[in-house]
């Protein structure tokens, strides 16, 4: 296919799928608080990588909003994450675990 | 701005129940004078109506609320709203009499039945659809509580059930009020029910969900009255409410709140879908029959006096369903007529099943016997109410029930068929009302330590000697009520038979 | 020219009375008010009646309005014809007379000062009654006259059931066998009585409805009275009303009001309820369930006979008929001395009722006005009689132990024994006119029409037979032959001078010359060949029944007492058979109070609420048991279980996993997205 | 065009105020922290005058000050006063209270800014302002395991669901070459295939978590009951006033053509409207945790908002769900610092330990009673004319307009109200009905907390007597 | 060529590296896999003449990011032994919520290259690596221009994030576990 290489969006486009659906599957089935912070990581990336494409591969030339939607991406994704950890210790202080099939005192 | 009587009726109870907070001993003496505003008024407009009958509304008065709404705080009377707030005004009175000694938070509990007060009689007076519905609606809320706070053992159920089953039955109106709302053309919106009345064909054109809007609606309001009534099958909640009450409220509830069923039917649905009354008035009749037959077997299988009263009210409102649908004067004048004498005659035997409470501590009808003898004033009394429920002539309870028979039996299709079949009732509520009678208070005595029971006293022959006194005068001379009610029963009959195709 | 205020005077007079003796505060005083009171009225009854019987008038009273319903209006009034007036003066007499005689009979019970306010409430009732001038007037009475039989049966309220009195198992007679002796008490007998009369009021009801229906679509204004129901018969129908033709709504109608006629006058089916309120004052039952109120229902039929159709009438023919027989062949085993009355009383109101069958044109309504008049008289002679032989026999009631009682009592023993003979229909003697009349209506209208009308006569003339055995047995038991229990009569006497004038007062009364022309004329009885005829038949069949049944009963219980043992052996099953009351008490007790009455209210009740241990365990306290579904309240809360399962299998999901949250709003999402949006 | 500075001058307040407060944080002393919750409450007060007089215009297509967020801040900044006081009364010997002014204020900022929304970046960013500061209340209870749990459960879900919302944006981006929603709604109204709208639905992801919508509510539950109730009043309202205003306007300038149906958004809000109202009635049953009933029942609300807007166009609908908001919001908070005051007494806001409430705190206890009421719909309460409202844009739509759709999620919003009435009841019969032994006395209440106690109140009150209300509201729209 | 199997490493480095980190049962392995998949990412950002972009990327996802992770995986009971299995349901459910979501991802982008309007499929004059100064500068004059606000949201973001995550884990620090 002509349409895969690093002069298409097609590409671009399908690893983000890729990254999105690993995300998903990711947050879904990890035990491990961590690992659903590693899936959202991934969808992070997937939505960083198809904006920066998408303003790459525009008709009229780059847009740079792409990219620059990109960038608050990362750096949401660098806040969230810190709180995101913040709050993991404090369940990690709380009930000396984040296996999120353990700490389940919140439930109907 | 001059506040005329009608709105008095609901502001007193409000403000005085506002005063009932205070203090606990005067609470009962505040609660008292705000049920006999509305008794004075309602008396002063029925006397009005019996003088010079006629099926306008009176002592008018408007507020306005909402202009871009079309609400406002319309209120009126006519001859059946004037029976109505005279008797929900009696009945707190004597309700409030009944709950004189109250030990348990005196100041809420009187508070809370003002509340109430105000709530029934707004729905009484009010001309204005969307305050009827919040009138409707918010007399639950006083009644979960009091149910709730000073109820018997199972209140915390029974005060839950009275509150949810009574809302999922009224919710659809709320639907009905808007979908109505919407269908005026605009700049034409009101909730004026007056104009609304008028407006008949509108809903029998405005398609509603593939039906016609009047059809939803007759529904809406069906559903929320019958439950209110209560019609069998939507009835459940009646016993519940009703054994755990306290006393008084028992008798409110007896005497008041389920008139307000029949009231929504004679003020809203007959009126406002008259189409829809004379195609489905036939189902109403026979839901009235059913439940006049069924509560009263069921109310022979009762042990419990309370229980048993409370089915007998069910029994006794059929009357009032199938005189409506009759779509007779006769009917539709007697089924009004046997609302508001249920209302004394049941509470009286609220009220007296409460006495022997008081005293014997249970209520268990198999459990008494013979107190006759120690308790002549009482059994008399009970006597009296027994009677009257069971539809003896010269006792209120029985113009009404004969009136809409009368109305049955003279009216087409099926209802003379539907009257043969409630005819039995006669037979079973005097042998329910009979029975408990003799259980209770005759052949020899059951208990000796009963026969220490102290006969009434001077607070229990105040609540009950004027309902005893109504009785008889409405059972002898019933004349001047069912000259203030005919008339707005035969204009209604007029406005629902001008919708005959 | 009748007074305007004569017929309200005297409808109010007892109402007066009642009003007055319930502030008087000792029995004596009230007694002698009440008496007082109503020996006016008496004298104002007497008045109307001279002014209205000889010239055969109807005098129409003051008439207002009492409900006004659109349409037609249900008036009150009052209205004097010559049966009416008679009735009126007859009622009175009697009331005054049972009042003083029971100043004597209650003497010292501490409940007597309720008897006289209880009692005129009741002859006001009655009143109503008779002089109303509607149909619905007349219901109206028919149900306050319920009321004063109510609180009279239940005067003695405290007196347990049978089956708990000792008094009651010392004293009883052996014979009856059917008598449910634990519901037998004052309490169950007044409520019994005014159930079963309720049964027949719910048929008053319905042909009240129905003649009201057929009124309004006449076009009455006042539908239900008198002369407007005169008219409807007489083709003011409607055409069909409800797919029925004018007559057979008039049918209905007509059978309707019978079936309060058969509830108040105590016919078959409905007739149980009479022995029963034997619980009451003798006193009491001699007026009103034996003399007036019971014989209400035959007095409402005749003033309907105008409005009667053939098909109505046939069945009150049979109805009475067969009343009549089954009655007096109870009242023939029966060994309690107010227990014979009581079904003869049951039994001769099924005799008027086969002469009101018979129709107007047969002379049926005269026949049975004049028996009921008749009747009213000795009846109550008899009554007051045997309230004084229990008076006087430490309330001994059994005819076992009774006897020889006429040395004792000899007022008391002529005075029944003119009764006894009068109600057997002996020459000279007021029933035997009567009767005869009766007899003769019926004999001319099997006559007439053939067949199956036949049936009341035949039932009546057997009816006829035994009334005259059983009622000589009931004298000769009482106060012929010797002394058999010593100790119960030894004290026996007379009644005290003014009762003992009230019997002879009565006494006359059982005389056929008081009565016989002036009475078929007042009530302008038909004097045709036929009639004539028939006469004569009935007066040679009476005769021959009387002469039979009578001597029959005297050669058995007076000179060879054994043979009645034998008779009784060779006619086992009947004998049998009556003694258990034909079964009847049984099956009503079995299929209606605890059949239809308590067991399906129990099932109701069941199937309304749940068993009662649901409503124990309602606040959580017990598990749930599915049967209580079954009740329309478990259904009820079935939805709200439902909702809460519901709400449940919602909850599981939210079960505090973060991953599961996300996979499922992502599958939801993503689903909504591609079957919505994406494809 | 005005200046850009004077339009968002109420949102320079806060952003100021934030910073005002972390500087004081470390200026006072530990211990006498607690001052700086009046710093917190004026700088709010200012905000709002400010908003009063700031004016209407756009700013860089990123925020648009237009009749929505005029509405909204109002809303935002006397939401977020009212829990300032609460708070304030409650952490009086907290030292962590000024980081917790500091995180309500930057919520309050992040609402502004989302409100004020016009371009998917804000957009994004004030609702990830909005959440950090959530997350960090949620789990403020210090060494609560149940805060925490909260905190890490709705830092989680939260993080997916605007995971879900970019991916969605992205594509947007991508498929009109514009961020802004003018520039969206440009291209969308050309000939675009309808398949368009799932990249826009799935960029509402992080407002329908936001506004806790089925299927993005499942956090609601969990973190209500976990986190502090003053915290949940905050995160209950003050974003969903946001997620509103900016879910109109995204709707009305970006979605072409009208709502209806088949396959579009009007379609895809009343089914989420239905399936929230089902799922928060239902399930609130079983629930035996007063916040966790507040919980679903917010669930609930945020179901008949967004039925009111399935009922645009039209300034009426919006009024209808604007009312709807300001109803919901003072009866929530009303019924959260309720809760909080027993949270904090009893140790738990589990049915079972309200018992004998009304006995120990007959006044709050009512009070309790009268927001339940008010949420449940009861009149003449604020929660009934909300319901009204939202019922008559639903029945509108449905008869007048053709959307029949709407009069079915109209009869499920009346079933919903009958059932969840149960809900509220349990608290009501936990509180009120059900007795207890005798409780100590308990200590007076703190004024603050009565202060917002009485206003809210009376706002439920006033504002159920206020039929006018939609008129007013659809009458300050009426510019657009 | 080269670039073409640069490019080819960096996809196949970035699907692989999400995969395994979405996959692997030891989370330690899976932070190391999510590195690698950063890493491929910062790789692709190159390709798409985003320098400054795959600057940021190794510097604050890979430097920041996931140093923190790995860090944090030191708060796991099992960072290295054998991982609990998540319930099979759950298995099931992520599953197919995953492969959904990569249907929706995948039917999005076929939309987009088949109807969007102003986009092209293919870069216009491939072949050429970025101008790092050039995109740079523009981001910055765009932050600084009308991207102002949310250039100054974000810096409130920070603070915010700041705030929260100090004060939590201050304040859980000094409180241990109070409620069982």
């Amino acid at each position: 296919m002509h349409n895969f290489g690093p002069d298409a969006l097609a590409s671009y486009l399908a690893v983000a799928s890729v990254l999105f659906a690993a995300g998903v599957l990711a947050i879904a089935t990890r035990r491990n608080a961590i690992g659903v912070l590693i899936g959202l990581e991934l969808m992070l990336n997937a939505a960083a990588l198809q904006f920066a494409a998408y303003g790459r591969f525009r008709l009229d030339g780059m847009d740079v909003q792409g990219q620059t939607a990109a960038v608050f991406v990362i750096v949401v994704a660098a806040a969230e994450a810190a709180v995101a950890l913040a709050l993991l210790f404090a369940v990690y202080r709380t009930s000396k675990d984040i296996d999120l099939e353990r700490t389940r005192e919140l439930r109907s | 701005m001059v506040i005329g009587p009608l709105t008095w009726s609901v502001l007193a109870p409000l403000a005085f129940g506002a005063l009932c907070l205070a203090k606990d001993r005067s609470a009962r003496w505040f609660a008292l004078l705000g049920s006999l505003v509305p008794l004075a008024v309602g008396l002063a407009a029925l006397g009005d109506f019996a003088r010079h009958p006629g099926s306008d509304f009176r002592l008018l008065e408007t507020f306005p609320w909402s202009v871009a709404l079309g609400a406002s705080w319309t209120v009126g009377v006519d001859g059946i709203s004037a029976a109505m707030l005279a008797l929900s005004g009696l009945v707190v009175a004597i309700a409030t009499i009944s709950g004189w000694n109250q030990q348990r938070s005196p100041r809420a509990y009187h508070a809370l039945t003002m509340l109430l007060l105000a709530a029934m009689n707004g729905v009484f007076v009010t001309l204005d659809l969307l305050v009827f519905y919040v009138c409707w609606e918010v007399m639950l809320v006083p009644m979960l509580l009091l149910i709730g706070l000073w109820g018997g053992d199972q209140r915390r159920y029974a005060a839950m059930k009275f509150f949810v089953y009574t809302l999922a039955g009224s919710v659809l109106m709320l639907a009905m009020l808007i979908a109505m709302w919407n269908a005026l053309p605009d700049g034409q919106r009101t909730f004026d029910l007056r104009v609304l009345t008028t407006q008949w064909k509108l809903w029998e054109s405005t398609a509603f969900l593939g039906i016609p809007l009047a059809a939803f609606g007759f529904l809406a309001v069906l559903l929320a009255a019958l439950v209110k009534v209560p019609a069998v099958p939507l009835h459940t909640w009646l016993p519940h409410a009703h054994v755990q009450a306290p006393t008084a409220i028992s008798v409110i509830l007896a005497g008041i709140l389920l008139k307000l069923g029949v009231y929504a039917l004679y003020r809203l649905a007959w009126p406002l879908f008259p189409a829809q009354a004379l195609h489905w008035g036939w189902l109403i009749g026979l839901i009235g029959v059913i439940g006049i037959l069924w509560g009263a077997w069921v109310a022979l299988g009762q042990r419990d006096l309370k229980r048993l009263v409370a089915y007998s009210s069910v029994s006794h409102m059929g009357f009032c369903l199938l005189g409506l649908a009759s779509l007779s004067v006769a009917g539709a004048t007697g089924g009004m007529v046997q609302a508001v004498t249920h209302g004394l005659s049941s509470s009286l035997l609220f009220l007296l099943v409460g006495v022997i409470y008081d005293r014997a501590h249970h209520r268990n009808v198999d459990g008494f016997g013979g107190l006759a003898a120690p308790m002549p004033r009482f059994a008399w009394i009970l006597l009296i109410a027994c009677l009257a429920g069971a539809g003896l002539p010269g006792l209120a309870g029985f113009p009404g029930e004969v009136m809409a028979l009368f109305g049955s039996f003279t009216a087409g299709g099926y209802f003379p068929w539907f009257a043969v079949i409630a005819t039995l009732s006669v037979i079973l509520s005097a042998a329910y009302l009979l029975w408990m009678l003799k259980r209770v208070a005759y052949g020899p005595l059951l208990h000796p330590e009963h026969a220490a029971f102290p006969d009434l006293d001077a607070r229990e022959l105040a609540m009950t000697v004027p309902l005893v006194a109504l009785i008889v005068l409405i059972g002898v001379w019933p004349g001047p009520l069912v000259d203030a009610l005919r008339p707005s029963c035969e204009a209604l009959l007029t406005h629902v038979r001008g919708a005959m195709p | 020219m009748i007074p305007t205020w004569l017929t309200t005077a005297i409808l109010f007079a007892p109402l007066a009375a009642a009003v007055l003796t319930l502030l008087v505060p000792r029995a004596n005083l009230a007694h002698g008010l009440a008496a007082t009171i109503m020996a006016g009225c008496t004298a104002l009854a007497a008045w109307l009646a001279i002014l209205v019987v000889p010239h055969g008038v109807t005098y129409q009273g003051p008439h207002i309005p009492w409900l006004d319903l659109g349409g037609f209006t249900l008036g009150l009034g009052t209205f004097a014809d010559p049966m009416g007036a008679i009735m009126a003066v007859i009622v009175a007499l009697l009331a005054t007379v049972v009042l003083i005689y029971n100043s004597w009979y209650m003497n010292g019970d501490k409940l007597a000062v309720r008897f006289p306010w209880q009692f005129c409430l009741f002859v006001f009732a009655m009143l109503i009654v008779v002089l109303s001038d509607n149909l619905f007037m007349t219901f109206l009475g028919w149900e306050l006259v319920g009321l004063g039989s109510y609180l009279l049966i239940g005067f003695w309220f405290a007196k347990p059931a049978a089956s708990e009195d000792a008094d009651y198992q010392r004293l009883k007679g052996v014979g009856a066998r059917g008598v449910l002796e634990h519901r037998l008490s004052p309490a169950h007998a007044q409520l019994k009585a005014f159930v079963m009369n309720r049964v027949g009021d719910a048929g008053f009801l319905i042909g009240l409805g129905a003649f009201l229906a057929a009124g309004v679509a006449g076009g009455f204004r006042e539908p239900l009275g008198w002369s407007n129901l005169t008219q409807l018969s007489l083709g003011g129908l409607p055409g069909t009303f409800l797919g029925l033709s004018g007559n057979e709504l008039l049918t209905i109608a007509c059978l309707g009001v019978f079936c309060g006629a058969i509830g108040k006058s105590a016919q078959f089916p409905l007739h149980t309820w009479l022995p029963d309120a034997m619980q009451g004052p003798t006193t009491a039952s001699s007026i009103i369930h034996a003399a007036t109120m019971v014989a209400a229902g035959v007095f409402l039929i005749a003033r309907l006979a105008p409005v009667m159709t053939p098909e109505a009438l046939s069945v009150i023919g049979w109805t009475g008929g067969i009343t009549c027989l089954l009655a007096a062949s109870i009242a023939c085993v029966q060994w309690d001395l107010k227990a014979v009355l009581a079904y003869s009383t049951v039994s001769q109101l099924g005799l008027m009722f086969v002469a009101l069958g018979a129709g107007d044109g047969a002379g049926g309504t005269t026949a049975g006005l004049s028996h009921l008049f008749t009747h009213a008289l000795f009846k109550c002679l008899l009554f007051l009689c045997a309230g004084a032989v229990i008076h006087a026999c430490a309330n001994s009631q059994d005819l076992h132990r009774l006897g020889g009682l006429r040395k004792r009592m000899p007022i008391t023993a002529v005075c029944s024994g003119l009764a006894v003979l009068a109600i057997i229909g002996a020459p000279f003697f007021s029933g035997f006119f009567s009767k005869d009349a009766v007899l003769a209506a019926a004999l001319l209208h099997a006559e007439d029409v053939g067949g199956a009308a036949w049936g009341p006569f035949l039932l009546a003339c057997a009816g006829s037979l035994l009334t005259a055995g059983y009622m000589v047995r009931w004298w000769i038991r009482i106060f012929a032959g010797t002394e058999r229990d010593h100790t119960l009569t030894h004290h026996a006497h007379d009644p005290a001078w003014y009762a003992s004038a009230v019997l002879l007062l009565l006494a006359p009364f059982t005389c056929v010359f008081l009565w016989s022309t002036w009475l078929s004329d007042a009530l302008a009885a038909p004097h045709t060949e036929a009639h004539a005829h028939a006469h004569h038949n009935a007066m040679l069949i009476a005769s021959g029944l009387l002469v039979v049944g009578a001597g029959f009963a005297a050669v058995v219980f007076a000179w060879k007492s054994e043979l009645a043992t034998t008779l009784a052996r060779a006619l086992k099953p009947l004998h049998v058979g009556a003694s258990e009351l034909w079964g009847i008490d049984r099956l009503y007790d079995l299929v209606f109070v605890r059949g239809l009455g308590a067991g399906v209210g129990r099932l109701t009740a069941f199937l309304d609420l749940g068993s009662r241990d649901r409503l124990a365990s309602l606040e959580g306290a017990a598990p749930y048991r599915r049967s209580d579904s079954l009740s329309l309240d478990g259904l009820i809360d079935s939805i709200g279980r439902l909702c809460g399962r519901i709400g449940e299998s919602g909850a599981a999901w939210h079960d505090g996993r973060v991953g599961a949250y996300l996979a499922i709003a992502a599958i939801l999402g993503a689903l909504v997205l591609l079957m919505g949006v994406l494809w | 065009m005005m200046d850009p500075l004077q339009l968002l001058l109420p949102e320079g307040i806060v952003a100021i105020g934030v910073i005002a407060v972390l500087v004081a944080d470390i200026l006072l002393p530990a211990g006498r922290k607690n001052g700086v919750g009046i710093i917190g409450i004026f700088i709010c007060a200012a905000a709002l005058i400010a908003a009063a007089v700031s004016g209407r215009g756009a700013v860089h297509q990123m925020l648009s000050l237009d009749a929505l967020s005029v509405l909204a801040r109002p809303g935002i900044l006397l939401a977020t006063i009212l829990v300032l006081i609460v708070g304030r009364g409650e952490q009086q010997r907290d030292d962590g209270h000024p980081a917790w002014v500091a995180l309500m204020l930057s919520l309050a900022l992040g609402a502004l800014v989302t409100a004020a929304a016009s371009n998917m970046v804000t957009l994004y960013l004030g609702l990830e302002v909005m959440s950090l500061a959530g997350y960090a209340l949620a789990g403020w209870k210090a060494g609560d395991r149940q805060s925490a749990e909260a905190g890490m459960k709705y830092v989680l879900f939260g993080a997916a669901a605007s995971g879900l919302m970019l991916f969605g944006m992205s594509h947007i981006y991508g498929l009109t070459g514009h961020l802004d929603f003018r520039g969206i709604g440009q291209v969308l109204s050309q000939d675009m295939p309808v398949a368009v709208l799932a990249a826009l639905m799935l960029a509402s992801v992080g407002i329908a978590y936001k506004l806790a919508i089925v299927p993005f509510h499942f956090y609601a539950p969990d973190v209500y009951q976990g986190a502090p109730a003053t915290a949940v009043a905050a995160l209950g309202t003050v974003p969903k006033i946001a997620a509103t205003a900016v879910l109109v306007r995204g709707l009305l300038m970006t979605v072409p053509s009208d709502l209806a149906p088949p396959a579009s958004f009007g379609w895809a809000l009343s089914l989420a409207a239905m399936a929230s109202l089902l799922v928060a009635a239902f399930t609130a049953i079983t629930s035996r945790n007063a916040k966790r009933i507040v919980a679903f029942s917010a669930i609930g609300h945020a179901g008949t908002i967004i039925l009111a807007l399935a009922a645009l166009p039209g300034p009426a609908p919006i009024a209808a769900a604007a009312f709807y908001l300001a109803a919901y919001t003072v009866a929530n908070i009303g019924a959260l610092v309720c809760l909080s005051v027993f949270e904090n007494e009893r140790g738990s806001a589990d049915l079972s330990a309200l018992a004998g409430a009304m006995r120990q705190r007959p006044w709050l206890t009512s009070a309790l009673c009268l927001f339940l009421f008010s949420l449940a719909g009861v009149p003449p309460l604020a929660g009934f004319l909300a319901k009204w409202g939202v019922l008559r844009e639903a029945l509108h739509a449905g008869a007048q307009l053709g959307r029949s759709h709407l009069t079915v999620a109209a009869l499920v919003l009346l079933a919903s109200t009958a059932v969840s009435a149960w809900a509220y009841l349990l608290v009501v019969r936990a509180a009120v009905l059900q007795p207890a032994a005798s409780q100590p006395n308990p200590p007076r209440l703190a004024p603050g907390t009565v202060a917002v106690l009485v206003v809210c109140a009376a706002a439920t009150i006033g504002l159920g007597l206020w039929l006018d209300g939609f008129a007013v509201i659809a009458r300050s729209l009426g510019g657009r | 060529m080269i670039e073409l199997g640069l490019f080819w490493t960096c996809c196949l480095a970035t699907v692989a590296g999400a995969l395994g980190a979405a996959t692997v049962r030891n989370l330690f392995h899976a932070a190391l896999l999510l590195g690698l998949c950063l890493a491929g990412v910062a790789g692709l950002y190159l390709f798409l003449e985003a320098s400054y972009l795959a600057c940021l990327q190794v510097i604050v996802y890979i430097g920041g990011i996931l140093v923190l992770t790995l860090f944090a995986t030191l708060f796991s009971s099992d960072i290295m032994g054998a991982v609990q299995r998540t319930p099979l349901l759950l298995r099931i459910a992520g599953l197919a919520a995953s492969a959904l979501a990569a249907l929706v991802a995948g039917r999005l982008a076929q939309i987009a290259i088949a109807h969007a309007a102003n986009l092209g499929q293919t870069r216009s004059q491939p072949g050429t690596l970025p101008d790092v100064i050039d995109g740079t500068q523009a981001i910055g004059d765009l932050l600084v221009g009308s991207w102002l606000i949310p250039f100054l949201v974000a810096g409130m973001l920070l603070t915010a994030a700041l705030v929260g995550a100090v004060s939590i884990v201050k304040r859980y620090r000094r409180h241990g576990a109070s409620r069982a």
